[in-house]
């Protein structure tokens, strides 16, 4: 090559070089020029700010722990013991936690040296290792003490609240009760509630020792106070996650059951009109941009809310993808086999059944099943909407923003239920699209 | 028996087919050649009214087949067989349900609907397929066999449904040699034996002399020769291909070795 | 064939017939029992959910109308507010198009390295394989409402949260997919730019990109579409944009079921464009691969 | 006519399954005492409930006063309600609150304006149809439209999720429910509050109130119109003794301590569907 | 300056190379022959450190190059360039483009992300390609050219890298007779006009004899000879493919016309 034609081409591969750069720099240039946009219109600055760390702390803490309330009705002088408060917790009548002692003076003793005691008259001692003597005294809507001006920031006062945060537990003190939190890790009572003979033994008793509950089997007693555990509703739970799966399998499949004969409808080389073949397509489109979201609403008047409506609303939704779907999937099937059954003299049909579907079977099954487990995440989230199954239960547990250890098992199970789905739906289709039809 | 009058098929303004006249009085083993284009695919699926004629007639046994519509025509193409270039098999399922296709025709929609055959269909088919050498391929599915294979399983559908006529569209084009020859056998040996009328498009002018009792040759959609392979000389070869001086017969030729009546006729031909 | 003696043949067809209609049995019963089971799980599960439901199936099919026909209805007669609804509610249709757009942004470039690090032959450390494996596959079980309602009493209402959930499950969905691509990538460049000495980030951005990127693209804008949908539903649960004021909308009933249809209208003719959209570009994407 | 199952709708507030729980004894007496099976369901949000009613799928409810408004407006024969829950003192009111962080500064509504203002559901009374128009009626040049008085008006979704975004400071005033008896150190004796507090979730000292309504009704148990009489009747006679005949049940059932269900009309509630009318703008 | 010393590989219980042992003293080209699966790519790519040695060392100019990590063994492959025989190029990317990713050692991946490569590099870049005659290519895509076009490409980018050394795993085995002259001149070229040192796998005896200074014969892993083409007779040979007294020179050629100075040891060779 001459030195000039060398030089040109140099040029050249400069100026390809500059238009590589200039795309190489624009299109992230493009996309950081969005994220910046972003950044202000979400106002992400100001959701550092708004960010509540505690409650993330609080929704840490609570999954894994769980408290037991003792509480002082100032008005009563009642001393009642809760798990998480609720009533479905409380102590029956004269059983206390081994932590609490005495009589007269209730000693609650919350682990690393804090102890607290509730005296009579509604006072209060809180012995606090490292801080001076709380003593408190409630009186009417009044609580009085003898704290110092400066506090710590884990001791929130004023003259008719106090409360006092510890690694070990909270105390709150008003005029109409005073509340100690004793915090314990683990999922309190997952297994049987305080009013079951069974709370409280271990396995190998249950399994092996001797009859607890004169009326029952252990194991058969056992498992009917797990199974109907009040506090964490194990049937209930059970049949929610039943009920998800139950509208992820009848959307799924009713769909493709019905989006199956609209397909042919639909598709180029199978339509009698190509009106109908139009039509059918927009109702396609239209089922599937209305969006589950919506059929779920417009159900939910018809049918009411439970897990048929969000089946339905599944079923509504997938027959346009489905639809579509398949209906391109039959405009591209191979001519040649159905030609090959016709020149037999078949009859349509049976056309359709030999030169046809055997060719979108694949497609079909690996749409199918793949629709299944995805459905199953949408099962959830239309539950949270029409109120049915896991869903439901999860986004109601979320919305009462205390019941985080439940929140975590539902999410544990959420994610369980799911990956399982996925296992089981790519199990079905590799056993269904490597066997013969 | 087979007669076809004045045929004729139009694709638009291009005419496929134009006024071809076919008379077979017997059951005879007839090659159609020609060059690609000419209308061979064409005349026989119109023949098996795999589409319709534009113009003229086809008569079988004195029946009109042109104006045969619904299950009249269905009836045609169960006694009317038609083998493919390309198998045109259903390649997911076995073999044996493939040949089980050719009784499509005389079963209930709805039986067939859930693949039940009556067990002695499927016995004939797998007598069928050992007649054609295949018996140990039955189980299998049509798409792991080889083209060679394939094109048995073809012609074991065509057996199936006991045609009068069985049609094959260059049955061998995508054959290999080897193969080739397999199945040219197999087509000549049920027409000597079961009396069936074969009639095949065949791409290569020495298979045609070879395994064939009478050559038709296409051009243009018109038919230009129709004889006895003896007939079929170099020159007649040259018209019907358009070709030029320069043709040469082994340029079409997929043979790899000779049987033996086709040398004597080759002799001929050369001469 | 023909020299085969006679007996000895029938014998062997008869061994074949034989086996041959075993086989028929075979797949006969199972057909029939996977049909079985099959019916027996739609009929039984449609009576269970049809007895779990607070309407049964038939009494409630006369009635699907209704509440589109109120909605209608109501719109019809403001239908001259209808335009000006519509430009009230854009912003919010903006804003839900942002939390789809930025998450399927973030999640595709959160699926590309999990895809990369995933995949044998490309990882850059293999051991770590099955690692970035089960990362992607929880990251795409987590159905979005559970992270965005979470990360709502964390970091309250509003497009973050969504964004998160959503660009958390879509960076495991694309992961997976991207990694069915990848695993088909031809090998060879890699091969030849390791060979010059090119960093693990070279050799994937200059060997393994440019070889799955149309495919990449292709099932990005696919997901952009599913996360269109996403994010019009997270809204519905409270996180911000036009899924919120349709279920504000929707929740008051008559009085408000023109705003309910205008955002309906924005609602459907988005999905339905960047359907439309996504479908046609991604078909030209991978048909270029074709070939 | 015959019914062959009894269904019981129940409104948010809880979670669904605690709610679920409490309902249990009263479907067990409703079993008892119709014969036929009874089924609970909790809608996620109030208006799953009304359109239950709606649509003939929920026989029985225990509705808010506005969703009972919402619901007869939009078909004023699909449901009579019948009963209504008496409070401890014998009322059967309760109040909606407003209320702000201390550290904001905010006192009163005079300081929120341009300021952003949260409701719960569309379809609470407490927590959206009551202040929507009390508020206004504090003074002059408030209205409910964002960027007018406040800032920006918003629906955070339920009570606890106001209280939880105020706290957060993602809003800066809200309003929800509370008794109004009791002390606002311990979030009033019930309500939104006080159950925020017992979770530990807010620390009074933190809050200040702003704003309390007028009483507001409490809301009526509904039965669908379409039931038989007889259906009716039982129900009726059902829940107004469940105090009488199961203290504990009743607890349950009214979320808290009661002296149970007393009857009440239509009547009751006209201001409410007057108001929501108003709201409506028709 | 390279000595390999005692180098093993094992995959599984199978020894690919095994104890290979070969002083380099000067540049010179090497052409490594044996049949398929000798160990010959095995060998190579150890020394460019793409696999990792089971024992043994390979030592260049005093330096272990089998202990090398990180970015100090990506330093060693960019000083010791490797061409294969499917190229390796990235074939949706430019010509400049993959010569250029011969400098990648030297960029950091910011800059390959954007494309900045310094001009200089560019100019370079398309002189080499002028020097191996494809400046006309240039600005094609590498998928474009011809296997022999993309072979000179990947030819390019190891001279990209200014390596000591270039390895080429079987550089012309899939190319034509024609292509595959034009790559070996231009290695040789490379090897006599630079003083690089060029190791080659070859597949056919001719190519080595013609081209390389020294042959080293490979057979199951070891070495089994190391001389001159001159000391490379037929009997040597026969014994490196492991054929036996029918083996034929001939039947791995792949040479079309000669060279001045091969002639001259063919006639040697033979002898
Ligand atoms: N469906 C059709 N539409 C339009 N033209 C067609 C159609 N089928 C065939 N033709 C045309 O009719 C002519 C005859 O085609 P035909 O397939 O019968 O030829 P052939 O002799 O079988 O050739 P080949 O050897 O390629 O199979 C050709 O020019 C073809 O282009
Ligand atoms: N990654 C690997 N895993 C397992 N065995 C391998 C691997 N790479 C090579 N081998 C085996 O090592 C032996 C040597 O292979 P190598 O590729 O080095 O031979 P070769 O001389 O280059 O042969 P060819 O001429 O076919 O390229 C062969 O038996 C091969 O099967
Ligand atoms: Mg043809
Ligand atoms: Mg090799």
């Amino acid at each position: 090559m001459t030195t000039i034609d060398l030089d040109a081409t140099k040029f050249e591969a400069e100026k390809l070089f500059a238009r590589k750069r200039l795309i190489g720099f624009g299109i992230p240039s493009v996309i950081a020029v969005y994220f910046v946009y972003i950044f202000f219109a979400f106002d992400l600055p100001g959701l550092a700010g708004r960010a509540n760390m505690e409650n993330a702390v609080t929704l840490a803490s609570d999954s894994w722990s769980y408290k037991v309330h003792a509480t002082r009705d100032n008005r009563s002088g009642n001393v009642t013991y809760a798990v998480e408060g609720e009533r479905k917790g409380t102590y029956p009548e004269g059983q206390r936690p081994d932590w609490v002692r005495g009589d007269e003076v209730i000693t609650i003793d919350l682990g690393g040296d804090i102890i607290v005691r509730y005296l009579p008259d509604n006072r209060t001692e809180i012995e606090i290792p490292g801080f001076q003597l709380i003593e408190a005294q409630a009186e009417g809507r009044t609580v009085t003490t003898n704290l110092p001006d400066d506090l710590p920031d884990w001791i929130s006062a004023s003259d008719r609240r106090v409360g006092i945060t510890t690694p070990e537990g909270r105390i709150t003190l008003t005029g109409a009760r005073t509340e100690v939190f004793n915090y314990f890790p683990g999922w309190e009572l997952f297994w049987f509630t305080l009013d079951s003979p069974y709370y409280g033994q271990s396995l190998a008793t249950i399994l092996f020792g001797d009859q607890i509950d004169p009326a029952r089997g252990n194991i058969t007693g056992a498992v009917s106070d797990w199974w109907n555990n009040t506090m964490w509703r194990h049937k209930d739970v059970a049949w929610a996650i039943g009920e998800t799966i139950l509208m992820a399998f009848l959307g799924t499949m009713g769909a493709a059951l019905i989006a199956l004969p609209l397909g042919f409808l639909a598709a180029k080389r199978f339509s009698p009109l190509m009106l109908l073949r139009a039509a059918t397509r927009r109702l396609f489109d239209f089922l599937r941009g209305v969006d589950a979201l919506i059929w779920t609403v417009v159900l939910a008047r018809a049918f009411g809310p439970g897990p048929l409506t969000g089946a339905l609303a599944i079923l509504i939704t997938d027959t346009g993808t489905f639809g579509k779907i398949f209906s391109e999937a039959l405009e591209n099937v191979d001519q040649k086999q159905i030609e090959g059954v016709a020149s037999t003299g078949a009859k349509p049909l049976q056309r359709y059944r030999f030169g046809v579907i055997p060719q979108i079977v694949p497609v079909l099954l690996a749409q199918i099943f793949y629709f299944l487990e995805s459905n199953t995440r949408s099962a959830t989230i239309i539950g949270a909407i029409t109120g049915g199954g896991i869903g439901l239960m999860l986004t109601q547990a979320i919305q009462t923003q205390k019941d985080w250890e439940e929140v975590a098992y539902y999410i544990i199970l959420i994610i369980a239920m799911v990956m399982l789905m996925d296992w089981f739906s790519g199990w079905l289709r590799a056993k269904l699209i490597g066997r013969k039809t | 028996m087979l007669k076809i009058d004045k045929l004729t098929k139009r694709f638009g303004d291009k005419t496929a087919v134009d006024a071809a006249n076919i008379l077979v009085e017997k059951p005879s083993m007839i090659g159609i050649i020609g060059r690609s284009g000419a209308g061979k695919s064409t005349l026989l699926r119109m023949v098996n009214c795999l589409s319709d004629a534009s113009q003229g007639t086809i008569t079988f046994e004195g029946e009109d087949i042109t104006g045969l519509r619904g299950s009249a025509r269905r009836n045609w193409q169960s006694r009317c067989a038609m083998i493919f270039q390309q198998f045109n098999l259903v390649p997911r399922m076995d073999v044996v349900s493939n040949v089980l296709h050719g009784t499509l025709n005389k079963r209930s929609t709805f039986a067939t609907m859930f693949n039940l055959y009556p067990q002695s269909d499927i016995h004939r088919a797998i007598e069928i397929l050992d007649r054609l050498g295949i018996a140990e391929q039955a189980p299998k599915r049509a798409e792991a066999l080889s083209g060679g294979q394939q094109q048995r399983v073809a012609i074991a559908r065509a057996l199936m449904q006991d045609p009068k006529i069985i049609l094959a569209d260059e049955p061998i084009a995508s054959l290999d040699p080897m193969n080739a020859q397999v199945v040219m056998q197999a087509l000549r040996r049920i027409h000597e034996e079961d009396g069936r009328m074969v009639i095949a498009n065949l791409h290569t002018l020495d298979t045609a002399r070879r395994y064939c009792d009478r050559v038709i040759g296409m051009r243009d959609g018109r038919i230009v020769f129709d004889g006895t392979p003896e007939q079929l000389t170099v020159g007649v070869a040259r018209d019907i291909y358009g070709a030029g001086a320069d043709f040469s017969e082994a340029a079409t030729s997929t043979e790899i070795e000779t049987l033996g009546r086709s040398e004597v006729r080759e002799e001929k031909a050369y001469a | 064939m023909a020299d085969i003696s006679l007996s000895g043949a029938q014998h062997h067809v008869d061994g074949i017939q034989a086996s041959y209609m075993a086989q028929v049995q075979r797949r006969r019963l199972y057909g029939g029992l996977t049909l079985l089971i099959f019916v027996v799980l739609m009929v039984s599960g449609f009576n269970v959910a049809d007895d779990r439901n607070a309407g049964g199936f038939w009494d409630g099919l006369h009635q699907i109308g209704d509440y589109p026909a109120d909605v209608l209805s109501e719109a019809w007669d403001k239908r001259a507010d209808l335009p000006a609804l519509i430009v009230k509610y854009f912003p919010a249709l903006v804003e839900t198009i942002n939390i789809a757009a930025v998450s399927t942004l973030i999640g595709a470039i959160g699926g590309l390295f999990l895809s990369l690090l995933g995949t044998r032959g490309l990882a850059k450390w293999p051991r770590l394989i099955p690692l970035f494996r089960r990362i992607s596959d929880i990251m795409r079980a987590v159905p979005e409402i559970v992270i965005a309602l979470v990360l709502i009493f964390v970091l309250g209402g509003g497009p973050v949260p969504a964004m998160i959930a959503i660009a958390i499950h879509t960076a495991g969905a694309l992961a997976k997919m991207f990694s069915e691509v990848s695993e088909n990538t031809d090998l060879k460049a890699v091969d030849g730019l390791a060979s010059t000495g090119a960093t693990w980030s070279q050799r994937m951005l200059l060997g393994v990109l440019p070889q799955v990127a149309p495919n990449y693209v292709s099932y990005t804008l696919l997901r952009f579409e599913i996360n269109i949908r996403a994010s019009a539903i997270l809204g519905f649960v409270g996180a911000g944009g036009l899924g919120y004021e349709l279920r504000n909308a929707m929740a008051w009933g008559p009085g408000r079921f023109d705003e309910a249809a205008a955002i309906f209208i924005l609602l459907f003719g988005t999905i339905v464009f960047f359907d439309q959209v996504s479908s046609r570009y991604r078909n030209r994407l991978t048909e270029g691969q074709g070939q | 006519q015959e019914i062959t199952e009894f269904r019981i709708g129940i409104l948010g507030g809880e979670n669904a399954q605690d709610r679920m729980n409490s309902y249990q004894c009263l479907a067990d007496y409703t079993t008892a005492a119709l014969g036929v099976e009874t089924k609970l369901f909790a809608p996620a949000d109030y208006n799953g409930v009304i359109q239950g009613l709606l649509g003939g799928t929920i026989d029985m409810a225990w509705l808010g006063a506005s969703s009972y408004a919402a619901t007869f407006l939009q078909d004023p024969d699909a449901v009579e309600p019948v009963l209504i829950k008496v409070n401890l003192d014998g009322s059967v009111g309760y109040h909606s609150i407003g209320f702000a962080r201390i550290d904001s500064g905010i006192t009163s509504l005079d300081d929120m304006e341009g300021k952003v203002f949260g409701f719960g559901d569309p379809n609470s009374t407490s927590g959206y149809l009551i202040p929507s128009i009390e508020i206004p009626q504090y003074k002059d040049g408030i209205t409910m439209e964002s960027g007018e008085y406040f800032d920006e008006v918003r629906f955070t979704g339920g009570h606890e999720q106001t209280i939880v975004a105020v706290n957060n400071g993602d809003i800066d005033g809200g309003v929800t429910w509370a008794d109004g008896q009791g002390n606002w150190e311990d979030g009033y004796n019930s309500g939104a509050l006080r159950k925020a507090v017992d979770a530990g979730l807010v620390d009074m000292n933190d809050m200040v109130q702003i704003w309390q309504s007028n009483v507001i009704p409490e809301g009526p148990v509904v039965l669908r119109q379409a039931l038989p009489d007889d259906v009716k009747a039982t129900m009726v006679a059902l829940v107004d003794g469940l105090y009488e005949a199961d203290p504990e049940c009743a607890y349950g059932v009214a979320a808290g301590e009661t002296l149970g269900f007393q009857p009440v009309t239509h009547a009751m509630y006209e201001s409410i569907v007057a108001a929501r009318q108003s709201v409506i703008g028709n």
